[in-house]
């Protein structure tokens, strides 16, 4: 077994009630690096991240996480361990404040000074979240509430960090602001998983690569090479050959 | 793309019912009309009683199946129709069938005062305003002497048809059985209509239905009104059944069997309000044996369905 | 052949264990003739059907018993829930001996085959008012639960006092299954009512005892019929103590009854309430009237029991020709050391 | 009305308001984090009160009758029927939720049916005196007598409510339950563990109901299996009053409808059979003007 | 400028406590163009949408729809007006079929209500039939007619995106509010949304008006593009201008690397 490999996915299989929707998806993110996980609509990014945060139990196949078996740890057993999610949609509590929310995120912290040190941290990373910190989190725009949520996440201080689609809906001088934290972060030494729709964002910093369609894998390879080759981002990225 | 053809036929109404459902259909009211020929009297009136809670619960179902309005106060507007048929026909000596258009008429006001103010309001906030007017209402009838106070209306005319007169469970038993062909019609009817469509939109999203144009608290007061007049007519015919009628039949608990029967069937599909109605009335007939132990062995029976089903015993295919 | 009697009676809901002793002190009365032979060579059977004091309820169990084929039918505790089940019997012609519900709109709607056993709502006006005449009281706070039978009788008891020449000082009405009456005890005592009359059941009775005392209410308390239980004495405990009750002939009372109240106890393992002795009476009179007729045929029941010139546990039982009873059998008692004694 | 009469009503409204308050109180924790109706709740409150009893009349034989015999009862209902709500919420509640909200709603009916059935059939129906010797002694204020227990009373539920807004507000476990009643899905990944999270909000919401029906016993001498009926509505009432979900609402909508139901008894003109017209009519009314209740939040809807 | 504007806003402010999301807001968009909003996250671009569409009140100023005031109308009477719009997150009616959800859009536009559809008027089922079609021929339109009796919420992202834009055309409105209908798809699906916005005014005529993060896109499609900075408006131009104007480079598009 390669101790690199920090997080890995073998065959896993989910489903959602009667429908299947991952037929075996096997990968495996090595530590500190960026991965990316690209794919259509629908093709099953979001389940591959819930299947590995234990948001929903593998019907099959199994899950590695720092050398343990996951698969049936349930989902709030991991941010502990270092693994943590930032799901699609950012899911913050919008009736709390937004200090709360980020307390939140380091629910299982007991340390009040530790927890202090990374609120210094998130504020520093994102100052809108430091001057609304009383205010409701529902209230923030869009791009505001997609800050909060990855705040919200290094709060648990992540050994690997999963991000779904983190630049939805973000202005595009944020999309550049949030992938450079991304890189920050990782140069910090947190590896991390990125589902991304914008394969163009996401590969220019992925060391890796992954492709999803219809629940499988469908192909994989070093960032820049997928980026690079035209028919696989014409055909699997809903790429538009320029 | 879809061509021509294919865009039009899936452009044409639907049937009201499917074929195959009407066969079933059809059977079931062969046997329902066959019934009190081979049933005693305590079968019939327990399958009237049963045909009552049909059109109930069909009138909830308006309210709370369609339109999404949790309502805990549906007893008050049977009580309206019960009470304006009972002072009428015995203080007025009204004939029966026009007390009808009466107590429709004042369900609709009664409604309106109720509704209008507070349909705007979260449907957990609706259910307790709900279940204050139920409790309003009930209370009123206790206290007033046209009501008859706490001990009610006695002697309240039967009605007669073409010089037949309504008089055993039997006749009642038929009366009760078209209300309910009737209430089942009528609810057909709307459910694929612009109004009935429009109820569900606002139930699922109410924004979304707004930002496409739809009023939702005139919508929500239409399912209201609607609701409230079905009971009001179960109502005037119960009256008339029962003959004598007090405050007592038109308690919390009445709202809630209501209520039970439309969730237990399956909320928002008429087949299984049907369904949730007869077992409603059957349930704690079925389990007279148990003596003392009756509320309790309904309560667990209760609680075994909703939670092996969920949705209902015959659930809608939305979800 | 078998005679089957039917009992009515609230099995479930707030009422519950009234009804319970109903249907034991009738099924005691119905197995001692069985044990005798039965009546005519028949023997008895009963079917029990709750009611729950539920009109609706009330009707299907009515519906029910009729359909089985009773010869006649005992019960009844609630007014409300007898009063549409008296056309079904009517319609159906079956004897109705009505145990406990006493509303005077009983009497109305009575086709002829009904007969109350319990005295009338206004029989036990009278016997109130005689009550507060003898005790003084010349302002009374008339207290009921707003059901049928309570706010019936509170409403009878206030014209009777008031036609007396006695003075009404407040009339209030509480909510049944509510603990808390400080707000209508507070109104009470600060309208100087010399006496609270209350209408309604032994819970609510013992509750607003307890609360009236406690608040300082030195006048007299007077309960209705609907207040003996020996959970009223419990619970009231020391407020208890010089509280009035029109009480029906419960086994306490009556002379006869000690080894009746012995036998209950035995063979329920609870105390016999309040109306298991007219109960008792009442399964005793429809064997009776069985026996008299000859026969199992309801018309001959009926004019039997018509003829009634009964004695039982709880007294005579005769009907005028409304079907109600002749002389009333409420007395007049006083609690003294946590007991009911005959009020001298 | 007389100045006593309106000191003697407020006294009385604060008492059962102080009852009402306790009992809302779990009834707006459990609907704040399952946004569920627990029709269960006033039963579990007539539970609260019979376990309180039993405990009452063993001890009793040891402790006397005095305030410790029902100091423990309270604390062994307490707990007891605090677990009983945990296992309600086990075997009732949790298969449900994922189901349609009237489908818990109806769930939850049955749960109540289940309690009170089984109190029927145990009971037999009867009415059980909680026989204490708190006695009547107290203070004057002007004409108007409070007992020290009235005082206790109403000292002891403000103090179990201030603890738990304390514990909701301050501490982890608090927040916790907020952000479980907020989004379920996303707690998970804040590490919470759902499930204790909310087996906890039922403990601690069903023994506050407990402590409420063992005062409610002790203090007024009866214990009855359809004691949770009114009490659950009046509760239910209550709770959306002060704005369902808000702690510190429970207990102002506990204490308002206390104080309405006491000075809507003695209105002038009308009599006190007209009282809860007058209640509801005045919540109606409110709730017209005030959608949210007293304390709750107003929420502009994001489109 | 000859043509008349459409939709006009002047004035506009809004707040919530403290926070001025809108501060004196004016443009116009004319009859049958293509217009863009565009700015920072929390700029207040969707709360303007939500003042035009009645969600919200605004605090002061007037809003005009081909003249007549709409200001402070309930949502219903506005749509009904013919402003229509689409969420920021899509909000379908999930648990109904896709041609159910098409047909919502009709409801402003008939009349028939419970008595008749009891009695089944001819009337009725005749406009019955109308709204149905209706609901096809927008479905058609945005080229999903073929999964008409789907449930709505089982459609892939792409294709909800396209249903609440046929619910929004189903309602026959003058102009349309399209709210980042571009979000999570990729970049073949946003090269139809251009298609689609560019026939949505070409063949019906229906001015369109939207808020986007692609610049690409909004640069492909908009006539015009008005610029918001924390609820003020900073430009309001033709794109070219737009892109050049050193204050939205400033607060929006940053500079290229
Ligand atoms: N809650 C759910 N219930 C049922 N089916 C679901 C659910 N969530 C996702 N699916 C289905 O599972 C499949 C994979 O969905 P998933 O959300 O993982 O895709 P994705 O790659 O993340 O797409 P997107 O880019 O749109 O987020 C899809 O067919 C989707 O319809
Ligand atoms: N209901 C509300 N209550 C309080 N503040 C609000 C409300 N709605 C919006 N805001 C605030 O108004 C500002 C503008 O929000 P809006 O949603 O309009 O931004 P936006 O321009 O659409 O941003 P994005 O591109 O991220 O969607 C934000 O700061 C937001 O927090
Ligand atoms: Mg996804
Ligand atoms: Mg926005």
């Amino acid at each position: 077994m390669d101790t690199d490999i920090v997080l890995a996915a073998d065959r896993i299989v989910a489903r959602y009630g009667s429908i299947e929707a991952l037929h075996g998806v096997s990968l495996a993110i090595r530590r500190g690096q960026i991965v990316a996980l690209l794919g259509a609509n629908g093709a099953g990014k979001s389940t591959t991240l819930r299947t590995l945060s234990g948001l929903i139990a593998a019907s099959s196949g199994s899950v590695r996480f720092l050398g343990e078996d996951i698969t049936r740890v349930p989902a709030h057993r991991l941010p502990h361990r270092g693994l943590v999610h930032v799901p699609e949609g950012r899911r913050i509590f919008g009736d709390m404040t937004i200090r709360e929310n980020l307390d939140l995120g380091s629910f299982t912290l007991t340390d009040d000074a530790e927890r202090r040190r990374r609120l210094d941290h998130v504020f520093e990373l994102f100052p809108i979240l430091a001057k609304r910190h009383n205010g409701d989190a529902r209230n923030l725009s869009g791009g505001e509430q997609q800050m909060l949520a990855i705040g919200r996440a290094l709060m648990a201080a992540p050994k690997v960090l999963l991000l779904d689609e983190p630049s939805m809906g973000l202005a595009p001088q944020l999309i550049k602001e949030v992938m450079n934290i991304v890189q920050r972060l990782n140069r910090e030494g947190v590896t991390i998983l990125l589902v991304e729709q914008n394969s163009k964002v996401a590969l220019k910093f992925a060391d890796y690569g992954y492709v999803l369609k219809g629940g499988r894998i469908v192909l994989e390879g070093r960032g820049t090479d997928l980026a690079n080759d035209d028919a696989v981002v014409s055909a699997y990225l809903g790429g538009v050959a320029a | 793309m879809s061509d021509g053809a294919s865009t039009l036929s899936a452009a044409a109404q639907p049937p009201l019912v499917r074929r195959s459902f009407l066969l079933w259909a059809l059977a079931a009211l062969a046997c329902a009309l066959a019934l009190p020929h081979f049933a005693n009297a305590y079968v019939t009136e327990v399958a009237t009683t049963a045909l009552l809670y049909v059109v109930l619960c069909l009138g909830l179902n308006i309210v709370v199946g369609y339109a999404g309005l949790l309502d805990l106060g549906y007893a008050a507007f049977f009580a309206v129709g019960a009470y304006t048929t009972g002072i009428l026909t015995s203080e007025f000596g009204f004939n029966f069938w026009l007390t009808i258009p009466v107590a429709m008429a004042a369900a609709c006001l009664a409604g309106i005062i109720i509704g209008a103010p507070t349909l705007r309001l979260r449907s957990d906030y609706l259910a307790i305003v709900t279940l204050g007017f139920g409790e309003i209402v009930r209370i009123i009838a206790r206290n007033l002497d046209i009501t008859g106070g706490a001990s009610g209306l006695v002697g309240i005319e039967r009605p007669e048809i073409l010089g037949f007169k309504l008089m055993q469970v039997q006749h009642f038993y038929y009366a009760f059985l078209v209300l309910a062909l009737l209430a089942v019609f009528v609810c057909l009817s709307v459910e694929r209509s612009r109004m009935g469509r429009a109820w569900f939109y606002v139930r699922y999203d109410e924004d979304a239905a707004a930002g496409i144009g739809i009023n939702r608290v005139s919508a929500k007061l239409q399912a209201y009104m609607m609701g409230a007049v079905i009971a009001s007519v179960a109502g005037c015919l119960y009256a008339a059944k029962m003959t004598a009628i007090s405050p007592e039949s038109f308690t919390f608990n009445q709202s809630l069997l209501i209520l039970l029967g439309v969730v237990l069937g399956g909320m928002g599909r008429i087949p299984g309000v049907v369904l949730g109605a007869i077992l409603v009335a059957l349930l704690p007939e079925v389990l007279r044996g148990a003596g003392t132990y009756r509320p309790l062995v309904t309560a667990v029976a209760l609680l075994a369905i909703m939670l092996f089903r969920p949705n209902g015993l015959w659930p809608d295919k939305r979800g | 052949a078998e005679i089957k009697i039917g009992i009515v009676a609230p099995m479930t809901g707030q009422l519950a264990s009234e009804g319970q002793d109903m249907e034991n002190a009738v099924k005691m009365a119905i197995d001692a003739a069985n044990a005798k032979g039965g009546v005519n060579g028949d023997k008895i059977t009963t079917t029990t059907a709750d009611d729950a004091c539920d009109p609706q309820q009330a009707v299907t169990a009515g519906s029910k018993l009729v359909s089985e084929g009773v010869t006649a039918i005992v019960g009844g505790y609630c007014s409300g829930a007898v009063l549409p089940t008296l056309k079904i019997y009517g319609d159906a012609g079956v004897p109705f001996v009505i145990i406990g519900a006493n509303s005077t709109k009983l009497v109305a709607a009575n086709q002829g085959n009904a007969f109350l056993a319990n005295s009338t709502g206004d029989m036990q006006a009278t016997t109130a008012v005689d009550l507060f005449k003898k005790n003084g009281y010349k302002k009374i706070a008339v207290i009921d639960e707003g059901d049928a039978y309570s706010s019936d009788l509170a409403k009878l008891t206030a014209e009777a006092f008031k036609n007396a020449g006695g003075e009404i000082a407040a009339k209030e009405t509480t909510t049944a299954g509510e603990q808390d009456y400080s707000a209508v005890v507070t109104k009470v005592k600060s309208s100087g009512a010399d006496a609270v009359f209350w209408t309604a059941y032994h819970a609510g009775g013992a509750l607003l005892t307890k609360q009236l005392r406690q608040a300082g209410f030195q006048g007299g308390i007077v309960l209705g019929d609907g207040n003996n239980s020996p959970e009223y004495l419990e619970i009231a405990g020391s407020a208890g103590e010089g509280v009035f009750l029109l009480s029906p002939p419960t086994v306490d009372l009556l002379s006869g009854a000690a080894d009746f109240k012995a036998k209950y106890k035995e063979a329920y393992g609870r105390d016999a309430g309040a109306y298991a002795a007219l109960s008792h009476d009442v399964g005793d009179l429809i064997v009776d009237a069985i026996a008299r007729a000859k026969s199992a045929d309801q018309k001959a029941i009926i004019e039997a029991l018509k003829a009634s010139d009964f004695k039982g546990l709880a007294g005579e039982i005769k009907f005028t020709d409304k079907n109600t009873l002749q002389t009333s059998n409420f007395r007049p008692v006083i609690a003294k050391g946590g007991k009911w004694v005959a009020d001298e | 009305m007389t100045l006593d009469l309106v000191i003697q009503q407020l006294v009385n409204g604060l008492i059962v308001g102080s009852f009402y308050a306790l009992i809302a109180l779990g009834y707006s924790m459990v609907f704040g984090v399952i946004k569920l109706l627990n029709f269960a709740h006033g039963d579990i409150y007539m539970s609260g009160a019979f376990v309180g009893l039993i405990v009452f009349s063993f001890v009793g034989v040891w402790v006397g009758n005095g305030w410790l015999g029902v100091v423990c009862a309270l604390l062994v209902s307490m707990l007891a029927v605090g677990l009983l709500g945990v296992v309600i919420e086990r075997f009732a509640y949790r298969p449900m939720r994922n189901a349609p909200r009237l489908s818990i709603l109806i769930t939850a009916l049955g749960a109540s049916m289940v309690l009170n059935g089984s109190a029927l059939a145990l009971t037999g129906g009867r009415h059980f005196a909680f026989n204490t010797d708190l006695g009547f002694a107290g203070l004057d204020v002007s004409a108007v007598h409070i007992t020290y227990t009235q005082i206790v009373l109403v000292a002891a539920s403000i103090l179990l409510m201030a603890g738990m807004q304390a514990f909701v507000s301050r501490t982890m476990y608090g927040k916790a339950m907020r952000a479980v009643s907020i989004d379920m899905g996303a707690s998970r990944l804040m590490g919470i563990d759902v499930d204790r999270v909310i087996a906890l909000t039922f403990f601690m919401g069903s023994a506050l109901a407990a402590g409420g029906g063992v005062m409610a016993g002790a203090y007024y001498g009866s214990v009855h299996f359809f004691m949770g009926f009114i009490m659950g509505l009046k509760a239910f009432t209550a709770a959306v009053i002060g704005g369902i979900g808000s702690v510190p609402g429970a207990m102002l909508g506990g204490l308002l409808l206390g104080l309405l139901e006491a000075y809507g008894s003695s209105l002038p003109f009308v009599g006190s059979e007209w009282r809860d017209v007058f209640v509801f009519g005045a919540l109606i009314l409110f709730l017209v003007f005030k959608p949210t209740g007293l304390l709750g939040r107003s929420v502009v809807e994001r489109v | 400028m000859t043509t008349m504007a459409l939709l006009e806003v002047r004035d506009l402010r809004l707040s919530f406590g403290g926070l001025k999301v809108l501060q004196d807001i004016s443009f116009s968009v004319e009859k049958g163009a293509i217009n863009s909003l565009i700015g920072p996250n929390g700029a207040g671009k969707t709360s303007l949408f939500n003042c035009l569409t009645g969600f919200y009140k605004p605090k002061g100023g007037s809003i005009r729809l081909g003249g007549r005031p709409i200001t402070g109308l309930p949502p219903h009477r506005i749509t009904a007006l013919g402003l229509a719009r689409t969420f920021q997150n899509i909000r379908l009616f999930k648990e109904m079929s896709v041609l159910e959800n098409a047909m919502s859009g009709q409801h402003c536009r008939s009349r028939h209500g419970i008595v008749s559809a009891i009695l089944h008027l001819p009337s009725q089922r005749r406009e019955e039939e109308r709204i149905r079609a209706a609901g096809m021929r927008w479905l058609d339109f945005v080229g999903i007619a073929e999964h008409a009796h789907r449930l709505a919420g089982g459609l892939s992202y792409g294709d909800q995106r396209r249903l609440e834009l046929a619910r929004a055309l189903a309602s026959t409105p003058e102009i349309i509010l399209l709210d980042e209908p571009a979000a999570g798809l990729n970049e073949r699906e946003k090269l139809d949304l251009v298609h689609l916005i560019r026939r949505i005014r070409d063949e019906t005529g229906v001015t369109v008006l939207l808020i986007e993060h692609d610049m690409g896109l909004v640069m492909q499609v908009s006539e015009k593009i008005v610029v918001f900075d924390y609820g003020q408006k900073i430009a309001d131009g033709a794109p070219e201008a737009v892109r050049a104007d050193p204050k939205v480079i400033e607060a929006y598009l940053g500079t290229e690397d």
